[in-house]
């Protein structure tokens, strides 16, 4: 199966060849490296930008407004941080001119830890995002998702926000992307770029099809009617391994990929809430002023009088950084370890 | 550091009568309007005030110049919040200005939600101004870049002020239009009232000329009277011309006068001290014989009493509603 | 009695001459406007910058560095958000050094709506600023507070951030500062700029004297029994307002000003949600990954079953901007009438 | 566009023995340094690494040429993260960058927080370099602020690439060093090896050179050839010296090498098809009759035990503990 940075990869070529994207481009994303984790190798529609990600920004907008439709990549989410002004702008233009405007554009950056990538190759991106009006923003956890929301972001009339949790990038898929080849190896001759010289190289795109992930629709990963677990990106396979170990421990959690952030699947929540009557979010980023506090808060807002315990949020810690050292990384963004105490603890709380 | 105060004299031929007159006639037309919403601010009729006057030759110069339409084909603008001469040479309604400024449902920029001046025509490919200084030099190289793959002449206009070509984005301005990779065909202008707010830009400057910064990145570039309306004119003529043959960037720096200071938070009265476009303008037109006073004076009545008509309408048109803060967040198009 | 602009650049005059504050600068800070609200007025450290915000904060960066004290100017904190990466910078700059540099220096700017401000002069910056480790963030509601938290910012070895509500820089306190005169025209006379031609001018500064409110502690502006309101820069005296209201109405509201947002006075909100059992939360920043969702967090977290009622959030609208018309605003963010409903609906609330 | 390879030719008198001798012991100690941090990472003792083989002729310079110590009056260095033979030039001893490859709690720039060449130093004013490009540019006029209200001729010293120049923030250096109203005393540095990652810088630089860029602003400006070893200190003791003096800015552009291609990310592989300075310095000792290639080899072999047992000392100490985490978020100063 497709890894995530395949299955993105063979998205945006099926973005360029049906639906209409016309740029790809950011820094070292076009040839020869095709992106620092591989993602946009072999397309035809990839160039590299200077180094400038407030230009990055401003340019996709600007093909955005010029009726293209460009997908942005800033190299990692550390480095967007310049640009918050340019994504609001983006977000309100729509708004600000009563409709006159809509930007078509989707940006895609790497979030998260997992990398041992030390302070400035660690960050999340979702709180910050999901303080921005005007966007949608999306976080697949597997290939085949990332496949289909990416497919979803770039038939959108408005900006999207495409996180890439990079511990994930090269991981295998459980499900097949629909049209790639069988054979692992046989895909990775056809789209990964060669050693050495790639100059002369051309990927061969498989007969990929149509998918779509909706946005704004999450996913059940696994049923269980005691404790609600609600994560994305790089804890959500943290959280499905966490549930199957705690099944032999006779805890049902029920897990939700919530894959879309804005819009989210609400109504996926609210229903397994009501069936549990307690539910921990799981995220990386700090803790502070996170997108699981706002969870929580519309969980005690609509949904208190069917809780059993107090909801949970288990977050990264609120440090200026997450340190290189692996001691460091470890005690400073949930790991397995942490996902297991936390859904024990919920579970065998008494209301 | 002080600078010239005019850095270049017009030697070419004059324009032409027919040119001349109806240039007059935007920019009387331009400089009531904003006179207009001035006034309005004072009488309480709106809550801020920002434009253009003292900008109106360079402006309606390029509005005359532009070649207007929707999508790749025809010239984008990335404007400033000064620009409203350019937009009324293009052929808008000075209405729109003034219901923006009362803050209506029927204003056609932002239904009443932004302040005065923060243009957008998506019909004519008028990019919206929006308030944070610089932001449209980051955006224009994108436009630019579109029209450079889609053939044909139209080309990109950005403008702003001078001191905003301190933000960076100004330089990522130069650095994305003269990549040698695609080298953009976009018109970058700065017109240098020579302030920001209270800030005087002697102090604040090391470049001789805001052009100047152009000039590594090999483009051309130019500083220009901008307050001297035949100059104004052949000047973004020659440099509109330039780009859009050569696919290329040029730099254009344009000296205009700020004739009610920055904006009615200084209180928006007119100032004395400032070579006033208009005033110049009218100068030469008696002098050559094109119009007389008397016929000067009727434009400005003409002008004057229709915008006052329309802001009497304006003024009438309700606000929008409450829920309509809910509209818009998302595209309605398919 | 002094406004709370007033207030402000006394407690600068203070800290001039007795914090050792180096440089008070920012687009306008200097003379001959001496700040777009009036604020840095005949100030003798004060000076004009360029019109760039990154150059603003990395230089204020570089100026605490080099043994200075920086108090910087953001005109608009609608226009600090091409920054955030360098104020994340000032924030990890003593952590990722392991402890060798930090950075006293303090970073000023206005914030909110009711002004008729528009999209781009009515945002908060509450909610970003929660979610950046390692700054401390203060936001006053009235003069004497604003003096004696610029005092303790002044003083402090690591970055903060002031808050500036543009709403109440205008208002008058009930409160002296310590060392201003009697009489307010005297005041006026003394530290405002006059109109016209200011460069002979110099301000005549009163004998001002340390004040300091610690930051991180809270004030109970009402004591109240049966709901906990929690608030802090323009909805503050709303709420104040409001609780004055309603006790006509038999509501015995307890209202807090929070003042510091981060660290903030747990102890105190605790210690009132404990007694009341409801608490609500006001801010006007947008509603979704918003500092008050944080709040409704820790509070589940740790007063879960002291609750008689969901704690709630009232807070600005998950819109892209404040719109210029009235009707908008007013809509978009919480007024007087928006705050006496939530407080009546929790005071009503049976559990 | 391509750049030509040699801008500048040295023809001043050649530097005495005794400094070349002192320069080439470090370049070694500089280069042997960075080859074992990259030993480091291949065997699985480090996570990343990132450093400066191939700019020693030019860092070993600036480090003999800094005025060292802490506080105003002294120079301040606000450097990115090629920079290693800098340090070691100021007498830094090598162990603390293996400690930090190793991310160990002995690590004096970070506690095992931050990658390679990661440098923070407050006793000798080494401001930390940070991995996002280029913001050191925009803090660096604060130090130079402070400098010159100081007095005395403690300067600022900036350092980047080439492609981070396209951020804004390079663009904010110049226009704050520059100010008519303060111009800074500070010598800002683009180590140009012409790529940035794996782009290229052929397509993305519209300059000729980027230290034209600082001609607008009435800088001095210079592009020389920091391969070679008596170029660079002879140009950089000069601009020195300029802005030590004149308090004013200096824009320098050094043309260096990338011998082990960007980073551990880019596979850390010793690249052939560039100039390599210490064989340039090395020749150099030979012709000249400085020093003989069996006296040259001591000097590496002696460098090489010497790291080699300190990487072994290194390897051996503990990683910092989970709960330090929560040290230094705020100063333990008062
Ligand atoms: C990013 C940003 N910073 C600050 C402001 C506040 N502001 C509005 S206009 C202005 C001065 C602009 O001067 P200039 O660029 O010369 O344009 P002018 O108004 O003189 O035409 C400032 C500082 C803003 N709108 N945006
Ligand atoms: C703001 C930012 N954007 C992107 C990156 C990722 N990145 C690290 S090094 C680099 C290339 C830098 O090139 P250059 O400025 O020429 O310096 P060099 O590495 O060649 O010395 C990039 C893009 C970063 N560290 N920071
Ligand atoms: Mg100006
Ligand atoms: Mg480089």
């Amino acid at each position: 199966m497709a890894n995530m940075a395949q299955a993105i990869r063979m998205a945006l070529h099926y973005a360029e060849e049906n639906l209409g994207v016309t740029d790809i481009f950011g820094e070292d994303v076009g040839p020869p490296l095709g992106g620092v984790f591989t993602v946009t190798q072999g397309l035809k529609t990839t160039w590299n930008s200077p180094l400038d990600e407030r230009g990055i920004i401003g340019v996709a907008m600007g093909i955005a407004m010029a009726g293209g439709r460009p997908v942005a990549e800033i190299q990692f989410c550390d480095y967007v941080y310049n640009t918050i002004d340019l994504l609001k702008l983006a977000g309100n233009t729509c708004w600000s001119t009563h409709g006159d405007w809509n930007l078509p554009m989707v940006v895609k950056t790497p979030v998260g830890s997992g990398i041992r990538g030390s302070i400035y190759h660690s960050h999340s991106f979702d709180a910050t995002m999901t303080h921005i009006p005007g966007w949608k923003v999306v976080i697949p956890s597997n290939p085949l998702d990332a496949y289909g929301l990416m497919i979803s972001a770039c038939r959108e009339q408005d900006p999207v926000m495409y996180l890439e949790p990079k511990a994930l990038l090269r991981i295998k898929g459980e499900e097949r992307i629909p049209g790639e080849p069988d054979d692992d190896r046989l895909l990775s001759k056809m789209i990964d770029a060669p050693l050495g010289d790639r100059s002369k190289w051309k990927a061969q795109w498989p007969e990929l099809q149509a998918y779509e992930v909706p946005i704004g629709k999450g996913k059940i990963v696994r049923p269980g009617s005691q404790v609600t677990v609600v994560s994305y990106g790089r804890t959500l396979p943290l959280c499905a391994k966490a549930a199957e170990t705690l099944a032999a421990e006779g805890i049902d959690a029920e897990v939700i990929d919530l894959r879309s952030l804005w819009p989210y699947d609400w109504e996926m929540i609210r229903a397994s809430v009501e069936k549990t009557g307690k539910v921990l979010y799981v995220n990386e980023d700090t803790e502070v002023t996170n997108f699981g506090e706002h969870l929580i808060r519309r969980t005690v807002d609509e949904l208190f009088y069917h809780l059993n315990a107090a909801p949970k949020l288990l977050a990264g810690k609120f440090l200026p950084g997450i340190g290189l050292a692996d001691t460091l990384e470890m005690a400073s963004v949930p790991q397995l370890g942490d996902i297991l105490d936390a859904i024990r603890k919920l579970a065998a709380e008494q209301p | 550091m002080s600078r010239p105060a005019l850095v270049e004299k017009p030697e070419r031929a004059p324009l032409d009568r027919e040119l001349l007159v109806r240039m007059h006639d935007l920019m009387v037309e331009a400089r009531v309007l904003e006179e207009r919403l001035i006034q309005m601010y004072k009488a309480g009729h709106g809550f801020f005030w920002i434009g253009g006057p003292g900008e109106e030759a360079f402006n309606v110069s390029l509005g005359l110049l532009m070649k207007k339409g929707q999508g790749p084909a025809f010239d984008y603008l990335h404007a400033h919040y000064r620009q409203s001469a350019t937009l009324l040479a293009l052929g808008e309604e000075p209405i729109g200005a003034l219901r923006q400024m009362k803050n209506t449902a029927t204003d056609p920029y932002s239904g009443g939600r932004n302040f005065a001046g923060h243009f957008s025509k998506r019909s004519w490919n008028i990019a919206p101004a929006s308030s944070p200084i610089e932001v449209q030099y980051a955006v224009a190289p994108g436009t630019a870049l579109v029209q450079k793959r889609h053939g044909g002449d139209g080309i990109t206009i950005v403008t702003g002020g001078d001191a905003g070509t301190a933000e960076g984005d100004f330089a990522s301005c130069l650095v994305w239009s003269s990549r040698p990779a695609n080298p953009l065909p976009i018109l970058i202008i700065v017109t240098n009232n020579k302030w920001g707010i209270s800030t005087a830009s002697d102090g604040q400057h090391g470049e001789k000329h805001v052009a100047d910064r152009g000039k590594a990145f090999g483009m051309r570039t130019k500083t220009i009277d901008g307050n001297d309306p035949e100059t104004a004119y052949l000047e973004l003529k020659e440099a509109i011309a330039y780009v859009r043959k050569e696919r290329k960037p040029f730099l254009l720096e344009a000296n205009v006068s700020r004739l009610y200071g920055h904006s009615s938070a200084s209180g928006a009265n007119f100032v004395t001290d400032e070579v006033d476009c208009l005033k110049v303008m009218e100068e030469r037109l008696e002098q050559r014989g094109i119009m007389t006073r008397a016929q000067m004076d009727a434009v400005r009545t003409r002008w004057t009493e229709a915008i006052a008509e329309m802001a009497r309408q304006a003024r009438e048109e309700p606000l929008p509603a409450p829920e309509t803060i809910w509209n818009h967040i998302y595209s309605e198009r398919k």
